[in-house]
């Protein structure tokens, strides 16, 4: 027997969750940034900061191309955010605190990260406009070429668990963390996290080359929940790697529902520090990488940590 | 809701979100109802773009995602395989091992053949 | 509702997109360590329209384009020494600024103007012309005629073309510029694209060629080389402005390799060094390798062949190359300091980048040890971006470089390789006027 | 509402859903939106799927599909004169000839559901479906595993062997030259064709 939360909690959790944590990102971004800028940091910017933003771009009003195709535009941030909601309804913050935990658990994570392509190529190319159009391209690369590195780096977690629930991946690392049983794997994971939510060295489709790239066109609230949305979907990575990776609620003294919320926050300060510590990387060469070095060592991690579970 | 269960959670969260993050668009879209043609004009830096974005856009990874098409598939047998590896021991790891072996043979060649590269 | 958000949204960076015309480039770009500002790369996020500095008659059409491409509420600052007034006849609805005062505080009060109401969002600048004629036109109505013919909705679909790896698709035509973000401003790029990869390119003549140098006052990390031409000018002054511009310009390219904040950091660095801090840029070059920008980012991108840049002088570019060719080793007073041009072998981007940094930090420790020097008055001076004469600057010699070095990259290499070659129309042009006798300011 | 209530009604969501979507594949001027229509299609198929208690079946079906339909979207963008529809058009050809055909194939399909004895007796859920297909794939069809690897493998090396032009020898095409549309243009003599 499974456990899930009734429809209405469930969606009330998440879109709770979703809002701190887009928010926490914001903040997160602007300390990090500021630390690296050598810039003094106001605490009234900090906790404010992310508000005024938003709120600036609610009232900023909506710019169109011409000849675009508006429900494709539409729907690219409603479907990037309904992925980073699915795939945060999965990670669960304790034995028995999750919004949803399907035996496929798993599967459904990794389908979610997999639409993300679709959201992202249909938001470059919807405006009809150049920039966005390479920058819709570039992400096809780049997820094709994450996908299945990104799979297999998650797929070793399930090997101790026996299972595809997440819950039970979890409830396996009692002993050791996945971090230590499986040292390849959280590296990995990190760095197709990054490439899944386009942050940082891996923010290639909406690059700075290309003048924003996908969003080059994005004005307004169409900008906001797209923003926001990847900031959700970095939520979601972050959490998923606390869970899959770091024991998830498994840790000495606090309560596993803190443990889990400090594992969060500390593999999101390191996704945030990297995006503003290390340069671009080359689409070609993340390609190359990706296929030629990523995916022979997530299977070394499957069959060495294999190895030592038989 | 046995049943439906955890999936049926997962699919109204999916459902849900989708259908509030378009309400927010729509509650929060003012966009101005004409605009001029240089207004819509699409952005390169100050000067009109001479024809349409929309083209025969000149992929030139398409070797790298049809060799995607074929590895992807590797990972419908896998899921199950993690599943059954403690049970199934040294059998399930020499099968697995040798079925990779083999896809990995694909991507060397792959990259030995220079086709993941394309600039 | 909106009353309240919009006094919420007053307290926000301001969004702005600036663009700096002759004699600004160094105050638009210090924008960046206003914490009340935010540069943005398109005009649809931004609210603020920022013209800075003294611009030709023919990038007009260009700037309003910009205008009527930014969102709503938006409005105009014109920040622009005397000559501004041509700025006004183009954007009719710009509030102005002195250029000289700190721009930033300008911006925001506009900003909270339009954001309360006190003034409306402006209207577009330009008639609302279709590119092309087309309503009513083609079996549908939408303007096209047949497959792909026609001008559907106002503009012709791309067309075909044979590529290199054996397909033949279709090619975009792209123009960039005048005021793509990544570039100096003024600098048009035609590029014919197939997929990501650049077929063909080719630069626009300097817009700024046409503009009058007289009334422009040049920015600090020019105006001293400009001046060595005809006086002698201290050393440890030239230096600190050689420094100064290297580092300005490498604030710019981190932004363009996503490395926004440490573009702040350099720039507050550009800002705070003085001689002898050589070390403040040898710590700089620590933490640049610690990102792997040399690595991940520029390594192998845009190689130039030594012989391509034999007489060219172009300073930075030519030594990143190997070509240990600098104006100061003939003078006597940088021998007495024992001057000798670093150079680096690669002659990639990675190279480019690494030499500006070499050059800054020996800048910085020339103008430590130089005392009361002066260099020798001989016509020409080696500039931050290679050989300054009175009747050309480097910049103008590395156009015609361009095409064949963009020829199929991919393009954000292109963007890569064009950052990296430190291109400045201003001083090319204000270079070129100088044999007309304009006196040096 | 009771279960078996709401499973009908998600059944026939699903079910509808695929059917629309597949029809706008055909009806959209875009190639992609044409694609992933399609995508959608099979997202709503693999949604059926669970219902019917393949829940790992299903899942993975939406998760290849996302994959597969990016890469058709590439592909159809990049060959498909007019990719964006830009010029309204029609997506089939003989018309006449391809209703009968969909008509007759769909009547056949779904012949089978009423002419087909289906058990009247439900199977149980089955309970651990994935570690049973884990089992499967290791045991018994273990040879069909096994062969799949080895064709994927082919299918690698052909994609190789057909698309890339360039390859470690350098250009793949070198010195070859592109047959004539005309058989009579092909040139016995070695002179020059005739255009």
């Amino acid at each position: 027997m499974r456990t899930y939360a009734s429809p209405e909690f469930a969606l009330l959790a998440v879109g709770f969750t979703m809002v701190v944590g887009i928010y926490v990102v914001a903040m997160l971004d602007h300390v990090v940034g500021g630390r690296v800028a050598a810039r003094p940091l106001l605490w009234r910017e900090i906790v404010a900061g992310p508000a005024r933003s938003a709120a600036l771009l609610i009232v900023q009003r909506r710019m169109t191309t011409e000849r675009t195709d508006t429900p494709g535009w539409m729907l690219a941030p409603a479907l990037f955010a309904a992925l980073a909601a699915t795939a945060l309804a999965l990670v669960p913050l304790g034995p028995d605190l999750v919004v949803a935990d399907p035996e496929t658990g798993f599967v459904v994570f990794s389908a979610a990260i997999a639409f993300v392509m679709i959201a992202v190529f249909l938001h470059g190319w919807s405006p009809n406009s150049a920039l966005p159009l390479h920058g819709a391209y570039r992400y096809a690369a780049q997820a094709l070429s994450f996908q299945i590195p990104f799979l297999l780096a998650m797929l070793a977690t399930a090997l101790p668990a026996e299972s595809l629930s997440i819950v039970e991946i979890v409830a396996a690392q009692e002993s050791a963390w996945n971090v230590v049983r499986q040292p390849l794997g959280l590296p990995i994971y990190l760095v197709v996290g990054l490439a899944v939510s386009f942050w940082g060295p891996l923010n290639l489709p909406d690059g700075a080359d290309l003048a924003g790239g996908t969003s080059a066109e994005d004005s307004g609230i169409a900008r906001l929940l797209w923003q926001a949305a990847r900031a959700a979907m970095l939520v979601a990575i972050a959490a998923m790697g606390a869970a899959g990776f770091l024991g998830g609620w498994w840790g000495p003294w606090l309560s596993g529902i803190v443990w889990m919320l400090l594992k969060t926050v500390a593999l999101l300060v390191l996704l945030i520090a990297a995006g503003h510590l290390l340069a671009r990387v080359r689409i070609e060469r993340f390609v190359v990488v990706a296929w030629v070095l990523l995916i022979p060592l997530a299977l070394v991690n499957i069959f060495v940590s294999g190895a030592f579970l038989l | 809701m046995s049943l439906l269960g955890p999936l049926g959670v997962t699919l109204v969260v999916f459902v849900g979100a989708l259908v509030v993050v378009l309400i927010l668009w729509w509650l929060g879209d003012r966009s101005p109802r004409t605009l001029t043609a240089p207004e819509r004009a699409p952005f390169a830096g100050g000067l009109p773009p001479a024809v349409h974005a929309w083209s025969r856009y000149h992929a030139r990874y398409y070797v790298m995602a049809l060799v995607f098409l074929a590895f992807d598939m590797e990972m419908v047998y896998m899921y199950p395989w993690a599943v059954v590896f403690v049970r199934e021991g040294v059998v399930a790891m020499v099968e697995m091992a040798m079925f990779i072996t083999i896809l990995l043979i694909g991507v060397l060649y792959t990259w030995r053949e220079r086709a993941l590269e394309w600039a | 509702m909106r009353q309240f958000l919009a006094r919420i949204a007053a307290g926000a960076p301001v969004p702005v997109f600036a663009i700096a015309g002759a004699g600004a480039r160094e105050q638009v770009q210090d924008l960046r360590l206003n914490p009340g500002v935010r540069l943005v790369d398109s005009p649809r996020e931004a609210n603020v329209l920022l013209v800075a500095g003294a611009m030709p008659e023919s990038l007009a059409e260009p700037l309003q384009r910009i205008h009527d491409a930014m969102s709503h509420p938006r409005c105009t600052v014109v920040a622009a020494s005397p000559e501004g007034r041509d700025l006004h006849a183009w954007l009719p609805d710009a509030t102005a600024v002195a250029l000289h005062e700190p721009i930033a505080g300008g911006l925001v009060d506009v900003h909270r103007g339009i954001l309360r109401g006190d003034r409306p969002s402006e209207p577009a600048l330009l008639p609302d012309v279709e590119p092309a004629p087309w309503r009513g036109v083609g079996p549908f109505g939408q303007g096209g005629t047949g497959m792909t013919g026609g001008t559907p909705y106002g503009r012709p679909m791309a067309d075909l073309l044979d590529d290199r790896d054996g397909l033949r698709l279709d090619i975009l035509p792209l123009t960039v510029g005048p005021f793509f973000p990544r570039f100096p401003s003024g600098l048009i790029l035609q590029a014919t694209l197939a997929g990501d990869v650049v077929v063909e390119s080719a630069i626009e003549a300097n817009p700024f060629t046409d503009l009058d140098f007289e009334m422009v006052t040049p920015s600090p990390t020019l105006g001293p080389f400009l001046r060595a031409l005809s006086a002698p000018v201290p050393i440890a002054e030239l230096e600190l402005a050689r420094a100064r511009s290297h580092l300005r310009w490498l604030a710019d390219a981190l932004v363009s390799q996503g490395l926004h904040a440490l573009g702040v950091r350099v720039l507050a660095l550009a800002a705070r060094v003085r001689p002898g801090d050589g070390e403040e840029v040898r710590k700089l070059e620590r933490l640049l390798r610690g990102t792997q920008v040399f690595r991940w980012s520029l390594g192998g991108v845009g190689p130039i062949a030594a012989e391509r840049l034999i007489a060219i002088a172009a300073g930075p570019v030519a030594r990143a190359s190997g070509i240990a060719e600098d104006a100061r080793a003939d003078d006597p007073a940088y021998r007495e300091l024992g001057f000798t041009p670093v150079t680096q072998r690669a002659g990639d981007a990675a190279a480019r980048w690494r030499q500006r940094l070499a050059e800054a930090e020996q800048a910085l420790d020339l103008a430590g040890r130089a005392g009361p020097r002066q260099t020798e008055v001989r016509g020409q001076v080696e500039g931050p971006r290679g050989l300054l004469l009175a009747e050309g600057a480097p910049t103008g010699r590395l156009y015609e470089l361009v095409p064949e070095l963009l020829a199929g990259l991919e393009w954000g290499d292109a963007i890569a390789t064009i950052v990296s070659l430190d291109l400045d129309l201003e001083e090319a042009a204000l270079a070129a006027q100088l044999t007309a006798g304009v006196p040096v300011a | 509402m009771s279960e078996e209530r709401l499973v009908d009604v998600l059944f026939w969501v699903f079910a509808i859903g695929s059917v629309v979507t597949g029809y706008r594949v055909f009806r959209t001027d875009s190639m992609v939106r044409a694609a992933f229509y399609l995508l959608a299609s099979f997202a709503a198929v693999g949604g059926i799927l669970v219902l019917l208690g393949a829940e790992f079946l299903g899942m993975v079906l939406i998760l290849m599909m996302a994959g597969e339909m990016l890469v058709m979207a590439i592909v159809m963008v990049m060959f498909m004169m007019n990719p964006a529809g830009l010029n309204p058009m029609w997506m089939v050809h003989q018309h006449r000839i391809a209703v009968a055909a969909g008509v007759v194939a769909f009547l056949a399909i779904a012949s089978l559901g009423f002419l087909v004895d289906f058990p009247d007796q439900p199977n149980a859920r089955p309970e651990l479906a994935t570690e049973q297909l884990g089992i499967e794939l290791l045991g018994d069809s273990m040879l069909v595993f096994q062969t799949a690897g080895v064709a994927l493998l082919s299918t690698m090396a052909g994609v190789v062997v057909l698309a890339s032009r360039r390859g470690r020898y350098g250009i793949a095409d070198e010195g070859s030259e592109e047959p004539p549309l005309q058989p009579d243009e092909v040139d016995l003599l070695g002179e020059e064709a005739t255009p």
